[in-house]
This record gives C-alpha cells, structure tokens and sequence, in this order.
C-alpha cells in the first residue's frame, strides 16, 4: 500500500538506481535512439528530489503529482511526458485507492494512452504490462520483462525510425522502468 | 489579425524560432508562437514552454504542428492543461505548417485546412 | 565517418543551420552539411549555398532533402553541377532527414533507407 | 534572331518593365505566394545587368549563360532557377541556331522538366507555351496567356498549397513572362 512516506522513500531508491546507471541507460539510447535517456531521467530524478524536498507533510496525492510534475518538467524526452502521465494518473486514483496495483494498472493506462503504444512495441509498456498483470511484482517478473524487449522490432518513439534495425537491442525506458519497480520491491510496505 | 492561429513545437530551438519567418511570408495576419528545445534550450522538448506558446498566441483557436513524436506528447499534456482549442495535427511538420499558413491567410475554413493537410500526414 | 552523408536544404538560414543538432544525435558518425537562406542570408533558396554544402559534405554519395518546391529546384541545379553521387527525395523535409540520419548510423543500406523514406513521400 | 548585341538589348528593357512594375509583381505574389516575386525578379534583372556589365565583346552563348548566372544566382525564388534554367538551355542551343522561336521551344522544355509543371498548371509556363507555339509572337498572344492564369488552380508552385483558393489570381511568374516577351517584341530584329 502506497503512503505519503514510503512513496517519497520508492522516489529516494529510485534516485540512487538512476543516478549509478545513467551511463547504462544513453548507452542503451545510442544505438536505437539519441543516446540521452540516462541524462534526461537524470534530470527528472533530480528534479522529483527537489519537488519532494519542498513538501511540508504531504498527502499522498500531493507526493505522487509532485513526482509527475518533476518529471514532466525535467527530463525533456519523451519519457518525461510517459512516465509524468503515469503518477499524474496515480495521483488522480490515489482518492480511491493506496493499493499498489490499482495505481500500477491507471499509470499503465496512462502511459499507453499518452504515446499510444501497446504492448510488444518495443517500449517501456514492456515492463510496465507484466507487472501490472502480475499480482506480486518480482525480480524475476521485471528481468523477464526488460529482457523481452531485446527481440522485438521498434514500432513507437525513436527507434521505431530503424525498422528492423531495432531488434536486438534493450529498450532503454524498459530498462529505467525496471530501475522504478526494483526500487519499488526495495521500499517496505509498498506492496 | 486571423481567427486561427499557428503554434510550433520543435526539439531544436533555432528551428522552431526560424520557422515562422517563413510562415509569416505567406501569412503574416497570423498569430505564430513556438516552443523549441528543453527547459535548458537543449534538444528536446518541454511542456512548459508549449503551454506558454499557447497561451502568448492571440487567436483562442489554433492548429498545432510538431516535429518528431515525443513532442507530440508534451503538447498534448500542454494541451490538457489550457482552455484553448488546440488541433493537432500528425502531418510533416514544415510543409504542414506552411500549408495551414497559407490557408488561414487565405481565409479557408478548418475544415477546408483539414481536408488539404490529410495527405500530408505521415506519423 | 558513414560512407553516406546528409544535405539539408532549407528556405530559412535558422532552420538549415538548427537541424543538423537534432540528426547528429541520431547520426553522430554522420557528415552533415546545409544550406539555409539566400546568398543575402534572406528566406530563400541559393544554388550556391547548395553547391558548397555538397562539396564541404566529407561523403562522396549523399542524400538531400528540402523543405519546400522551389529548394527543390536550386538542388538539382547544383547536383547537375557536381560530380557527387546526389539522391533526392520528397520526403517531409525534418522527418525524413531524420529517418535517414537513424538509418545511416546503424549502416543500413541505400535501399533499405530508401524503403523506410517510402512512406514519407509527401512532395 | 538572336545576336549577342540584341539579346543585350533586350535585357536592358526586361530590365525596365520589371523595375517598373516590381511592386506589381509582389502584390500579385502576395494572395497566393509570399509576396517576394517583384523583390525576386528585381534582383535577377539587376545581377543580370552586372553580368552583362562585366563582358568584352561576348558572343550570344556567352550573353545567355550570363543572363542564366545572373538569375540564378540572385533571384532566391522558385523563378530563379526556373529563369535561369530557360536561359541555360538556349545558351545550349544556340551554338545550333540563333532563331528565337527555337530558342524559346528549348527554353520551355527545360523549365518544365526543372520545375515538373505543365501547361493549366498556373505557372510563368502558361505564358511561355502560347508564346512558343505561335509562329508569330504577338502583344495579344501574351496578354490572353498572362489572362488565363486568372481562372486556373495551381497545382504547381507556392499557389498549389492554396487549392481551390488559387483561382481568381493571376500567376505572377506569367505576369512576368509576359514582360520577358514584351520587351522581346520591342527589341528590333530579334523576331
Ligand atoms: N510512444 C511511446 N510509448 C511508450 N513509450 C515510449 C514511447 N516513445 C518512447 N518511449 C519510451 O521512452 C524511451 C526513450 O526515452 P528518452 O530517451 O528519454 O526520450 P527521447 O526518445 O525523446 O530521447 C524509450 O526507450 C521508450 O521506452
Ligand atoms: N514548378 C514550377 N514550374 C513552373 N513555374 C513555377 C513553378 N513553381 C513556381 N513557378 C513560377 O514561379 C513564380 C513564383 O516565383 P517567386 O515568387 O520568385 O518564387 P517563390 O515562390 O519561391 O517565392 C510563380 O508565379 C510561377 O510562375
Ligand atoms: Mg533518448
Ligand atoms: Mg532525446
Ligand atoms: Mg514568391
Ligand atoms: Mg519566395
């Protein structure tokens, strides 16, 4: 279950993840994209840690539209927009619900919605579906699911512009998006 | 100054600054905001910046053209957050943009503007 | 350096310049060159800017793309007064420069760019 | 039929007409183009003049190519290598012929096949097919040609982006055209 202090604790995992692979993450992004996704999550981290950090006890809402704005703002890629659609969707839900998986399912609605890709395009919809269809998220879960990314041929964001020059590679907004469950697994109480 | 006005969203700000200069060669009664680059004026796209073109633009209808994908989500967030009635249009960018400047200058309606930009889209 | 280089034709001395920083993230072993402008560096065409962009281009077979009709003519002016191998394409003028830059980078061949460019055939 | 000194001539009062009527032109490329074509044209009159300028007893493939470069290369406009282009050929073919209507059947050819239009397209080409087609050239084989293009749609140049809207104008390049052959008809044994 999802409350105002474990989430800003998911967000504080979340930051050292990024921080330790943001060369990982443009290098995934060189060969099938413009080689900035560890720079831009970089900065949306940083940014969701500054937004967060100006919180005077807030609710839960108030900290996942939080996250949702410092990454919208910050991350200047198309994953800030997805990733911002996916906790401005949670916040929304978050009246009704702290259930993790709930939230999980709208921010997935979210993410599709908003770049209008399904799954098995290549994207970080690869990740984000299989641990939302699964009802315990796992580490086995989120590796299967990065790693089903490598043969599938790009049909949304920048790789899809390779054509079938983008199978064999990861995806590299499945690969930040493991970051964002593994650090959720990390976080006690969440789930 | 036309009912319709033109915004344009690029990742890169000299585009998006220097595209207007042609647009307003075939439609100078119209009113043309831009959006280029990130908050950082890297490459790249920012909401922020898309939600201040559609708001400077002084027509309260406009047609929106952009670039490469992501910036298609960017406006749509932008787009979500104004009142204005935005359309946005999945044709190539330039050539869409010059099109609907030429027509809105010429006083076509959005439908007769929609009619000549669906074979420019391509994403 | 790719054995296939870009040339971007542009109306507008901004935009021709601008661009190359959105395909060079794409294309980093690309050679890149443009021509924006007229000689007076007014929204144009010149024959001559275009000439020089496919002489300084570090490539000996090159793909050009334009923004709109008459770029297209000063373009193949030029190619006919150069001995570089000069493909053209209709294409939406930043989409497809951008497609080709992608698919150069990852060595594509000249036909496969060519199939992917299809699609983008708007002129 | 051409020689070197009345192609000169004639240049001087193509010169003229479009100094004269510069402002003209911009307005009538002002409805269904970017209203630069009189600006244009006044700039390739004007290389053209100093190219001329700058010639030592010139033969007339040497007149023409110069005119070509002229207009070429100061125009800025889809005229500019359209022009340029007409001149070109007939610098070509001169080594051949000096008769102006052969002249003229090149030039035509070489602007349709640079600028891929064709006669009722609304382009300077509605002009000069009239022009080449009749034996004889006269003010009013110019004058109904230049009036044709009013009820035309382009699907040429600038204009064609306007559809059904381009109807009701003259095309300036047609106008212009016109002022080429005009001067043309004023210029002593050049027909
Ligand atoms: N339309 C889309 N739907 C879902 N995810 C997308 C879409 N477009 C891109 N992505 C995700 O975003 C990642 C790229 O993010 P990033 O490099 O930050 O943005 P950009 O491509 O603008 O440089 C991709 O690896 C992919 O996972
Ligand atoms: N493809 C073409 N074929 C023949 N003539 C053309 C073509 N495109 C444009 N023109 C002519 O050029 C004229 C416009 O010239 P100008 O205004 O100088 O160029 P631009 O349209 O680039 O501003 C048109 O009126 C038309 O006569
Ligand atoms: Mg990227
Ligand atoms: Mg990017
Ligand atoms: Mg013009
Ligand atoms: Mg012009």
């Amino acid at each position: 279950m999802l409350t105002a202090e474990n989430t800003q604790e998911w967000m504080n995992k979340f930051y050292l993840k990024i921080e330790q692979n943001k060369d990982y993450l443009s290098e995934l992004d060189t060969p099938i994209g413009d080689g900035d996704h560890g720079n831009n999550m970089m900065r949306g981290v940083e940014g969701v840690k500054q937004g967060l950090a100006q919180l005077q006890d807030p609710d839960l809402k108030t900290v996942l539209k939080t996250i949702a704005m410092g990454l919208i703002s910050k991350v200047g890629g198309a994953s800030g927009p997805l990733y911002g659609t996916a906790f401005l969707e949670m916040a929304k839900k978050s009246s009704d619900t702290q259930d993790i998986n709930q939230l999980i399912d709208v921010a997935l609605a979210g993410i599709k919605k908003r770049g209008g890709a399904t799954e098995g395009d290549k994207t970080m919809i690869d990740v984000w579906s299989p641990v939302a269809q699964n009802d315990t998220i796992t580490q086995q879960v989120i590796d299967d699911a990065i790693a089903s990314t490598k043969d599938m041929l790009a049909r949304k964001g920048r790789a899809s512009y390779l054509g079938e020059r983008s199978i064999g590679h990861l995806d590299p907004g499945a690969v930040s998006s493991g970051y964002l469950f593994t650090a959720l697994l990390e976080t006690e109480g969440t789930l | 100054m036309k009912k319709l006005g033109i915004i344009l969203v690029s990742h890169v700000p000299e585009v998006a600054q220097g595209l207007p200069k042609l647009l307003i060669q075939a439609g100078p009664d119209i009113s043309l905001t831009d959006a280029g680059g990130t908050n950082d004026n890297d490459i790249g796209t920012s909401m922020e910046k898309i939600l201040a073109a559609i708001e400077e633009n002084e027509a309260s209808e406009l047609l929106a053209f952009y670039d490469i994908g992501s910036s298609k989500m960017n406006l749509e967030l932008a787009i979500d957050m104004s009142d204005k009635n935005v359309h946005l249009y999945d044709t190539a960018f330039i050539e869409g943009a010059y099109t609907a400047a030429a027509l809105i200058q010429a006083d076509a309606s959005l439908s007769e503007i929609e009619e000549q930009l669906a074979p420019l889209k391509i994403k």
